[in-house]
C-alpha cells in the first residue's frame, strides 16, 4: 500500500547540530503510508502523553484519521525508569478514518530502555518494528544502568527491529536549561517531520496546548518543536506520508469520558450523583467543570450507595439523574437500582467498566460487567442495559438512556469501559437539538381518580405523580405496592406488579431494530460483540473479508432487552462465536470441556435467548482487544470441523 | 422551561389545611401505645400550623416500624431502602428548593445501616428535618438489638443481653463539622414534641431531632421510671427557645437555661447520665447549607445549554477548513 | 382412599356441656384419610400459631408425616378482625411422608370470620371445605360486626363449604375468667378429637409447651384441651383418622432456619456475622441463643457490607465463617463476595431467599434470587451456588458448603427460601460425625519457597497461607496479583488469576454426579426444579404418572458449576419445563413472544448451558408453589402441540 | 482441637528481630515525601522495638495510597476493599486474640465510604490499632475532594473549590460510645509519630491514631506552615504520655499538661482553631473490648459440638418407641 509522494509543504529545514549517534543517510522522499501506529512512552511526568496527545491532534488537523490510547501506569508516582512506570500515548494515524487502537506498533519514541521494554514484553512492538531510543544512558555514570541500557540495545537489535539510538537531551539541552523538560517537544517534532505533519499546524498546537502559559516559555517549546523536526531531517532516514483528507464536516476530538461528560449536559439531565471510582471519575472531573455552567451539580456522595440514593431521590423530584461508577460501584448499588426498578424511578447509571472483579485492575480494560448489570441485584428488576460501541456513541447514548428512562419509567445502565474511557478519536461535531432535553417537570394537578401505578395493561407504563404536582400525594414504596402505590401482599397484587413491570421491558423491546449486520447476510462464521470491541471487531471482519473468508459480524448495542431478529441472523451462519474482553473458559483446557465451560458474558445471553451454539473468544489482558488476535481467533474457528 | 413550573406560579388563594388533610387512607398499623403515634400526630399538627401545602411537603424514609410514617401522611412519601432515607431526601431537595423536606428513620435505620449516611447530612446540613425515632431496638425485625440499645437488654440477637454500652446518638451529631441544630424530644410529652420539632422544622439547615420513642411490643416499661417521675427530665429553656405551657412548666420543673450556641454544654447535656435533656442542645442558624451553596446560579435553559455545549465542542473541534477559526478555538 | 376404622385408643370420653350452637348428630366410626390439610387462624396473638404447631408436633410423634406452614401477618401488630392480621398455620398430615405444604385446606379453624376470608379469598380453601368458625360474632355488640359475621357465614354456605359455628369462646368461659386465653388450646382439642389423636400425647404436648409455666397454668390448658375433644365428640359429626406409623429411627422435626443453625454447629464454623432481615434473621436468632454453647459467635455487624466483611476476616485468618442474610442482604454483600472470589478466602453466604426485588415481600416465598447469585458482582467472579431442597437438607447442606468452601478456598452461596425457613417436618436424627468439621488451623511453618497462590493447572488450586504461619507473610490484594500475592498488572498474570480461579470450578464440578431424575428415564415431559420447591414438584409428578403422563422431574442442587449429563438428561424427554417460583413472562400476553420473553431463572441457566428449548412455569404469589397448580401447567405444556 | 494450634505452642528461643525483618520484598511506591513512608518507618520500628513476631501480626487496609502499607510490611497483610477495612480486621481478631492487628485507612476510606464501619468499630473497641492517614485528600484516585479536605481546596471534583467545611475526625471518634483511645500525630516529627503509635499500641482496646500525612502530589505545601513554625503544634504531655526527646521539648515548645481521661477538653482540643494538637487526646483502658466480651468461654471441641447438638436434637426427637424417653425430651 505504500506509494511514492511528494514532500509535505510546511516542512521546515532550520537545522542544528547533527545527533551525536551516528548520523545517517539524509533521507529520499516520504514513503506514503496507509496507516501507521506511533507510541511515545516514557517515566510518568516526563511528558510523553503530552506529546502523543499533541500528535494526534496534529495529524488529526490535517484530515488523518487517529485513533489515540493513554498508556497509564497503575500508579501515581511509579519510580523512574522502571517497566510498571510506563506512561505515555499509542497513535494510530492512517489515511481512513480509525475504530480502534489497532495492533502492534509500528514505532515507538521511548525516554528509556526500561519503558520500551514494557511495551516490547508483551509484545506491542510489530516484529522488525522501528524504535527511537533516548541515548544518553549509555554513558550513564550509574554503570548499572548503563550496563542495562547497552544490553537492552543490543537484544533488541538482535531480535531484528530497526534502533535509532538519538540523543534527544543533549540536543535539548541547546536550548533549555533542565534538559529533561521539552524533551517530549523535540520527539514531537520528529515525530511531525518523520511523519511529514504540517509544520505550521505543529506550531499552532504547541501554541494552543501552553495558552495558558508565559510567551517565552511557548516559544521555546516551539524552538524544540522545529530542533527535534530539524534533527530528524538531518539524521533519520525515515520518512513517511500518511494521505489526509479533511473532512468536509467540522470534527471533535475527545476521549469517551468526556463525550459522556457533554452527553450528560445534552441531555438536559440535572444531578449527577457519583463517588470517585477509576476509571469512570475523569467523567465526573469534566462533569464537575461545565456542569454549573448549566446551573447543574454533580454531586460527590459519601459512597457509591448514596450516590445511587441521592440520584434516585433527584430522580423521584422529577430531575432525572445519573449516576456514574466502575465495576464495585455497580456491585454496591444494586440495592438501589433494584428500589428504582420496583418504584418505577428514572435512573441512568453509567458503568466505565475495568478489570475485575473485586479492585482488579482498575486502569485496565475489561468488559466483565455485562451479566451483573443485567442480573446483578435480587428479585425480579428488569431494566435496560445497552452499551457504547465507540466515542461518539458515548455521547449519544446518555441522551437516550435519559429519554428511555424518563419514557418508561425504568433504569437504564450505561456500560462504557477503560479503553473508551481515555481512547480518542475525531467524530462529526453533534448539533444540538432541543428534542434532546426533557420536557419541564410536570407539576400539573393530577386527574381526579388517577392513579400513581395506573399500569396500562398493554404496555405495562403509569404516568407517574412527581412532588408539587396537587392532588398525586402518595407514598412510594419498595415493597409490593397496589395501583395506589399502597403496601400490599395480596398474590394477585404483587403478580400484578411484576408483570407490569416486565411488561415495560417488552414494550420496549418492541421498538428496537434488528442491528445490521456489517460484512454479509450469511456465511461460515459470524462474530457477534458489544460495546467498545465494535472497531477491532469490524476491522477484523474487514481483514478477513478481504482474504476470502465469509466472515460478518453484529455489533449489539441494547444487551437487555435484544431486539427482535438476532436468533435469525445468528442461523444464517454455520457458526458463531462471541468476542468479548471477558472471561470464558478455553476450550483447550484438559479439565474444561462443554459440561463445565464458562461462556463469555454475551454468549451465555445469546445461548439462552437464541439457543444456537455461540461459541466464544476472549482475553482478560487488560487491554482492548487487537484486531490481528480477533482475526487469528476467527481463523482458528473457521478452521474447527 | 426544563426549571420547575409551579416555582413560579403565585398561589393566588391562601388555603387554610386542617388535620385530616394531613391524614392518607391508610390506618396506622402500629401497636397500641407506640410512640410512633404520638409523633405522627405532632407532625399533621406542625403541618396544619405552618399551613404546609400537602403535594410540596415530601417524607422520606428509610425502613422499620417508624419509617412506615409516611404512609399515614397525606403528602408525597418515600419509603425507600434500608438506612437510605438520608441521600435520598438530600438527592429530592438538591433541585428542589421548594419541597418541604422531612426524614423519618429509626435507630437501626439512622446510626446502624445508615451511619455513614447520618454522618455526612449532618456535615451537608441540608434544608430538612430529620427526625430519629429512637426506640432502642429493631422493631419491624421483631426484637433485635439496635446501636443504641441499652447494655444488658435480652433481645433475638442478644440473648445474654447485649453487651456495649449504647451509642449515643446526641453526642456523635455534635461531634460532626457543620452540625447546626441538634435537639432531644419524647414522645410522652406531646406538647413539648410538637414544640421541639416546630423549631426544627423552621430551622434553616439541617435540624436532627432525637426522639425518645417507646415501644411496648419490645420494651415495655422501658420508660416507665421517666414517664412518671418528671425529676429524671431536663427541659433546655432558652430566650427563643421552647414555648412551655403552665401545665409543663408546673410538672417538669427540672430545667435548664442553656445556650443553644454553646456547643461545650451541649456536648455534656448530650451524655447526661440519668437525666433526659429535652428541648434544643445545639442551634447555629448561620452555617451554610450544601443546597444553598450548591444551587445553580442560573437555570439550566435549553439556551443555555446549546451555549456551553459549542463553548465546549469549540475546544476541540477541527473545522473543514484551515483557518477558518481563529487558531485557539480550532 | 378412605377406608373404615376403628376409634383410636386414647380417645377421651370426658364431657362437658354440648355447644350453644345447634349440636348435630353423634359422630359414627371415623373416616380413614390419606391425608388432610388443615389451616388454623387468627387474630395474631389469640395463639392460632401455637395451636397449630401443636397438633402437627402431636401428629408427627403419633408417625404421621407432617409438614406446618406458618401463616404470618406483614405487620408486628395488625389490627384484629381484619385480613391481613391473620396469623396461624397450615399443618398438612399425611399416612406417609410429605414434602410440602400440598394444595387446599381440607379444614380451617377460625377466630372471626375477617382471618377466615383471608385464606377464602386467595382460594386456599378446598371447594366445600370443612370450615369451624367461632360464633360469638353473631351476638356481637358491635352491629357491624354482627352483620358481617353474618354475611360472610351466608355467602360461605351458599358457596357450599360446610360451615360449622362453633360458640369456642363461650365453652372456654367455663374454665378460664379470660375466654381469648386458652380459646387455642380448645380448639387444639377439638382438632384432636376429629382427627382421632392419642389424647396423652395431647397432654404430654400441653405439658411440654408450657413447661415453664405454673402447674395451675398447665392444669386448666390441659381442661381446655379435654374440653375442646369433647366438645368435638359431642357437637360435631367429624371423625377422621390418618393412620400413623412412627418410623423405626429418631426423627427431629424443625423449621429449615433451626435446621440451619444446626447446621452451621455441625459444620464446625466458629463466626457467623449478620444483619437482621426477614426472613433470614430467625436463623440467626437461634444460632444467637446455641452458639455461645459451644463457644461460638454470632455477630450482629453495623449493616449487611460489614457482616460481610467480618466473615471473611475470620475466614482468612482461618475460622471459615458463614454470613446469612436474604435478597436486600445478597445485593449489599456483592463487592465483598468478590473480594472473597478474588484472593480466594473461603466463605458461606446463606440466602434466604424472599420476595423480592428491592424490599419486596420481606415475609413470603419466591425464589428470585438464582442468577444474581451466579451473576451478581462485576468481572469474572467464579462461586459454587447451591440451593436446598428440604428442611433437612438445610442441616446438611451447611456443613456440605463449609467443606467447599475450605478445600476449594471458594465463597459457597447456599440458597434456602422463605417457605423452607418457617416450615416444619420430621427428619432423621442426624447422628454428629467429627469429620463434619474443619481441621485445626494450620499454624505450622510454610515450606521454604512455597508461594500464597501456588497454582495447581491441573485444578486452579492452592494452599492458603494462614496468619500465625512462620515463613507464610504476605499481602493479600483485592487487586490483580501474581502467585506470590503481589499486585501486579501485567497480562498474563491478570489472565493466570482468572484462569485459575474459573478452573477451581471447572475441577469442582467434576466432583459432581448427574442427580438422578424422579419418574422414568424419559418421557413426554421433564421438570426441572431446584430449592424448596421440590416436594412439591415431586408429588405433581406422582399424580401424572398416576394420571397416565409421561411426566418426569429433575431436581438440581448445584446450580453453578452444574453436573455434567444433565443436558442428556433434558434431551430424552420431547419437552421440558422449568418449575420455579419466581417470574417469567406468560406466553399469553400479546406482548409477549419468543424474542423477548423473560424466563425464569433456572430456565436461563439451562437453556444457555444445554441449549435445550426449556420452557417455563412458576408463580410470584408469595406462597408455595402448590402440587395441583404444577399439575395443571404440565397438563397444559402437554397439550401444546 | 479446632482452636489455633499455636495458642499453645511456647516460644522457645527468643529471637530479636531488626528493622529488616519487617521489611517486605516490595519497593514502596509512594511519591517522594509522601508522608506514607515516614508512617511506615515508625510501624516498622514499633514491630522491632515490640519484637512482635511477622507472622503474628496482621496489617489490614482499604484501598487508597496509604492503604497500600501493608504491601511493604514483611507480615500478613490484607489489602481489601474500599472503606472495609475495620470489619475486616474485626473478623480477624474475633477468634484470633494471638494476632497484633493494625488497621491503616485513608480520610476517604475511613471516613467517607467507611464512615459507618468507623463509627461502629469505636464502640466495639476490640483489642487494635486504627492509624488514618489523613492527608485530607484522595490520593489514589488522583485528587478529588475528601471529608476532610479544607474549605476551598480545588480538586477535580471540586474545580471551584470545596464548599463544606472539613470533617473533623477526633471530634467525631470522641462522640461514640465506648471510645477508648484517640491521639494525633503528624508525619514530620517522626518521633512523636513513632511514640503515639507505639502507645497505641500498648493500649488495651481499640487505639485511633489520626496522622496528618502530607501528600506532595496533590496537597503541596498544605502544611508547611505548620512544619516550619513549631508554635503552631500543641504537644499534650501527661504523666505516663509521651516521652519527649530533649529536642523536640526544646523545638516545641507549645506544651499543655493534657489529662486524658477528661473528655470536656479533649473535645475541646479536638477542635483547636489554628493549632495542630499532637499527643493522646483521650485514653480510657478501662472500656470493656468487644473480642473480650464475646470471647468463647470453651473452645469448641467436637466433644462440645456433639453434647450441644445432641441437646438441641434431644428437644425435638420424635423417637420410635413412645414413652422410650422422659416426655419433657421428647
Ligand atoms: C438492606 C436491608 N437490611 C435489613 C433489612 C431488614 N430490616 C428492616 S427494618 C430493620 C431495622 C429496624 O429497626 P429501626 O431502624 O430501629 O426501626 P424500628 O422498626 O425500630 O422503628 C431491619 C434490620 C432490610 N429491610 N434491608
Ligand atoms: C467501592 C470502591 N469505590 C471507589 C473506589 C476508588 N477509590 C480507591 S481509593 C479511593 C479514595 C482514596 O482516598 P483516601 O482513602 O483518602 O486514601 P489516599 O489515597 O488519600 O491515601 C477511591 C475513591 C474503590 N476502589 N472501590
Ligand atoms: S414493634 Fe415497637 S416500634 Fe414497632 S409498632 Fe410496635 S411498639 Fe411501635
Ligand atoms: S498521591 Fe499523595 S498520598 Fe498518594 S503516594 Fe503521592 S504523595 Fe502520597
Ligand atoms: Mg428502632
Ligand atoms: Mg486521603
Amino acid at each position: 500500500m505504500n506509494r511514492q509522494a511528494s514532500e509535505s509543504d510546511g516542512q521546515t529545514r532550520r537545522r542544528r547540530g547533527a545527533g551525536k549517534a551516528g548520523a545517517r543517510a539524509a533521507p529520499g522522499p516520504a514513503l506514503v503510508l496507509d496507516e501507521h501506529i506511533v507510541e511515545i512512552v516514557s517515566d510518568s511526568g516526563e511528558g510523553a502523553q503530552r506529546c502523543g496527545q499533541s500528535f494526534g491532534a496534529i495529524a488529526a488537523r490535517m484530515g488523518n484519521g487517529i485513533w489515540t490510547v493513554e498508556i497509564i501506569p497503575a500508579e501515581i508516582r511509579p519510580p523512574p525508569r522502571t517497566i510498571a512506570g510506563a506512561s505515555g500515548n499509542r497513535v494510530r494515524l492512517a489515511s481512513h478514518r480509525v475504530n480502534n487502537g489497532g495492533g502492534e506498533a509500528d514505532l515507538v519514541v521511548a525516554f528509556n530502555e526500561q519503558v520500551l521494554l514494557s511495551r516490547l514484553r508483551p509484545g506491542e512492538i510489530k516484529p522488525g518494528g522501528i524504535i527511537l531510543l533516548e541515548s544518553m544512558w549509555r554513558d550513564d555514570r550509574d554503570e548499572t544502568i548503563a550496563a542495562d541500557y547497552a544490553r537492552v540495545c543490543d537484544e533488541i537489535r538482535a531480535a531484528g527491529y530497526r534502533l535509532y539510538e538519538i540523543p534527544m537531551e543533549a540536543e535539548c539541552i541547546k536550548f533549555v536549561p533542565d534538559p529533561r523538560l521539552g524533551k517530549n517537544m523535540f520527539a514531537l517534532g520528529m515525530l511531525c517531520g518523520i511523519y511529514s505533519l504540517d509544520a505550521g499546524m505543529a506550531r499552532a498546537q504547541v501554541r494552543f496546548v501552553f495558552a495558558r502559559k508565559d510567551p517565552k516559555i511557548i516559544e521555546l517549546n516551539i524552538e524544540l518543536l522545529d530542533a527535534g523536526r530539524a534533527w530528524a531531517a538531518e539524521n533519520l532516514d525515515l520518512r513517511f506520508t500518511i494521505p489526509a483528507s479533511r473532512s468536509s464536516e467540522p470534527q471533535v476530538v475527545m476521549n469517551g469520558n468526556a463525550a459522556l461528560a457533554l452527553g450528560v449536559v445534552a441531555s438536559g439531565m440535572e444531578v449527577c450523583a457519583m463517588y470517585p471510582i477509576t476509571p469512570a471519575t475523569s467523567a465526573s472531573h469534566y462533569l464537575s467543570d461545565i456542569f454549573e455552567k448549566v446551573g447543574c451539580v454533580v454531586h460527590q456522595a459519601e459512597d457509591e450507595i448514596a450516590a445511587c440514593a441521592f440520584a434516585i431521590g433527584a430522580s423521584y423530584a422529577g430531575k432525572c439523574a445519573v449516576t456514574i461508577t466502575s465495576g464495585p460501584g455497580l456491585s454496591l448499588k444494586q440495592e438501589g437500582i433494584g428500589l428504582a426498578v420496583m418504584a418505577e424511578i428514572p435512573l441512568v447509571v453509567v458503568d466505565v467498566q475495568r478489570g475485575g472483579p473485586s479492585t482488579g485492575q482498575p486502569t485496565k480494560e475489561e468488559q466483565g460487567d455485562l451479566l451483573a448489570a443485567c442480573f446483578g441485584g435480587h428479585g425480579d428488576a428488569p431494566k435496560v442495559v445497552m452499551a457504547v460501541s465507540s466515542i461518539e456513541d458515548c455521547f449519544y447514548s446518555i441522551i437516550t438512556a435519559r429519554k428511555i428512562a424518563e419514557s418508561f419509567n425504568m433504569v437504564v445502565v450505561v456500560l462504557s469501559d477503560a479503553n473508551l474511557a481515555t481512547a480518542q478519536q475525531p467524530f462529526a461535531r453533534p448539533r444540538f437539538n432541543e428534542d434532546w432535553l426533557a420536557p419541564p417537570v410536570n407539576q400539573s394537578a393530577v386527574p381526579e381518580g388517577a392513579r400513581p401505578y395506573d399500569w396500562d395493561p398493554r404496555t405495562g407504563l403509569a404516568t407517574r405523580f412527581i412532588p408539587g404536582q396537587p392532588g398525586g400525594m402518595h407514598c412510594l414504596t419498595g415493597l409490593a405496592h397496589d395501583r395506589l402505590g399502597h403496601v400490599a401482599y395480596d398474590p394477585e397484587i404483587n403478580e400484578e406488579g411484576i408483570r407490569n413491570r416486565s411488561r415495560k421491558l417488552a414494550a420496549f423491546q418492541k421498538t428496537l431494530k434488528t442491528p445490521p449486520v456489517f460484512g454479509g447476510d450469511d456465511g461460515d462464521l459470524l462474530l457477534v460483540g458489544w460495546g467498545g470491541t465494535c472497531g477491532a471487531i469490524e476491522e477484523a471482519v474487514e481483514t478477513l473479508r478481504a482474504q476470502g473468508h465469509r466472515v460478518s459480524s453484529l455489533h449489539l448495542k441494547f444487551l437487555q432487552p435484544m431486539a427482535s431478529g438476532i436468533g435469525d441472523v445468528l442461523r444464517r451462519f454455520d457458526r458463531v462465536m462471541a468476542i468479548e474482553n471477558n472471561w470464558s473458559d478455553p476450550l483447550d483446557d484438559d479439565l474444561i470441556g462443554e459440561e463445565n465451560r464458562r461462556y463469555s458474558n454475551l454468549a451465555w445471553l445469546l445461548r439462552a435467548r437464541c439457543l444456537v451454539d455461540v461459541d466464544c473468544w476472549g482475553e482478560v489482558r487488560g487491554q482492548p482487544l487487537k484486531p490481528g488476535a480477533i482475526v487469528t481467533a476467527a481463523l482458528g474457528k473457521l478452521e474447527q470441523t | 422551561m426544563t426549571a420547575t413550573m409551579t416555582q413560579c406560579l403565585l398561589r393566588l388563594v391562601e388555603e387554610d389545611y386542617t388535620l385530616a388533610d394531613y391524614q392518607s387512607d391508610i390506618a396506622p398499623r402500629w401497636c397500641a401505645g407506640c410512640g410512633d403515634s404520638a409523633i405522627l400526630t405532632a407532625i399533621q399538627r406542625l403541618c396544619r400550623e405552618e399551613n404546609l401545602p400537602p403535594e410540596k411537603t415530601v417524607f422520606v424514609s428509610g425502613i422499620g416500624c417508624s419509617s412506615r410514617l409516611p404512609h399515614y401522611m397525606n403528602a408525597y412519601g418515600f419509603h425507600g431502602m434500608h438506612g437510605r432515607a438520608l441521600p435520598v431526601a438530600e438527592g429530592i431537595k438538591m433541585r428542589r428548593p421548594d419541597l418541604h423536606v422531612f426524614v423519618t428513620t429509626g435507630d437501626g435505620d439512622c446510626c446502624s445501616i445508615g451511619a455513614a449516611h447520618w454522618i455526612h447530612a449532618i456535615r451537608y446540613n441540608m434544608n430538612m428535618t430529620v427526625l430519629l425515632h429512637d426506640n432502642q431496638v429493631y422493631g419491624l425485625t421483631k426484637n433485635q438489638a439496635s446501636p443504641t440499645s441499652p447494655r444488658g437488654l435480652q433481645t433475638n440477637t442478644t440473648p445474654r443481653g447485649a453487651c456495649l454500652e449504647p451509642l449515643n446518638p446526641l453526642s456523635v451529631t455534635l461531634g460532626v463539622a457543620n452540625v447546626s441544630f441538634v435537639a432531644q424530644a419524647v414522645d410522652w410529652i406531646p406538647g413539648l414534641l410538637y414544640d421541639i420539632i416546630a423549631q426544627a422544622h423552621r430551622h434553616r439547615g439541617l435540624a436532627f431531632v432525637r426522639i425518645l420513642q417507646r415501644c411496648p411490643e419490645f420494651m415495655d416499661h422501658f420508660y416507665d421510671d421517666a414517664v412518671r417521675d418528671p425529676t429524671k427530665t431536663r427541659i433546655l429553656v432558652h430566650g427563643d427557645g421552647l414555648r412551655l405551657s403552665p401545665e409543663v412548666s408546673r410538672i417538669y420543673r427540672n430545667q435548664e437555661a442553656h445556650d443553644p450556641l454553646d456547643m461545650a454544654r451541649a456536648r455534656a447535656l448530650a451524655s447526661l447520665g440519668d437525666e433526659i435533656p429535652v428541648g434544643v442542645l445545639y442551634r447555629d442558624p448561620s452555617v451554610p447549607c450544601y443546597d444553598d451553596l450548591r444551587a445553580g446560579e442560573r437555570p439550566n435553559t435549553p439556551d443555555l445549554i446549546r451555549t456551553v455545549l459549542d463553548e465546549e465542542f469549540d475546544k476541540v473541534t477541527i473545522w473543514p477548513q484551515i483557518g477558518a477559526t481563529p487558531l485557539g478555538a480550532e
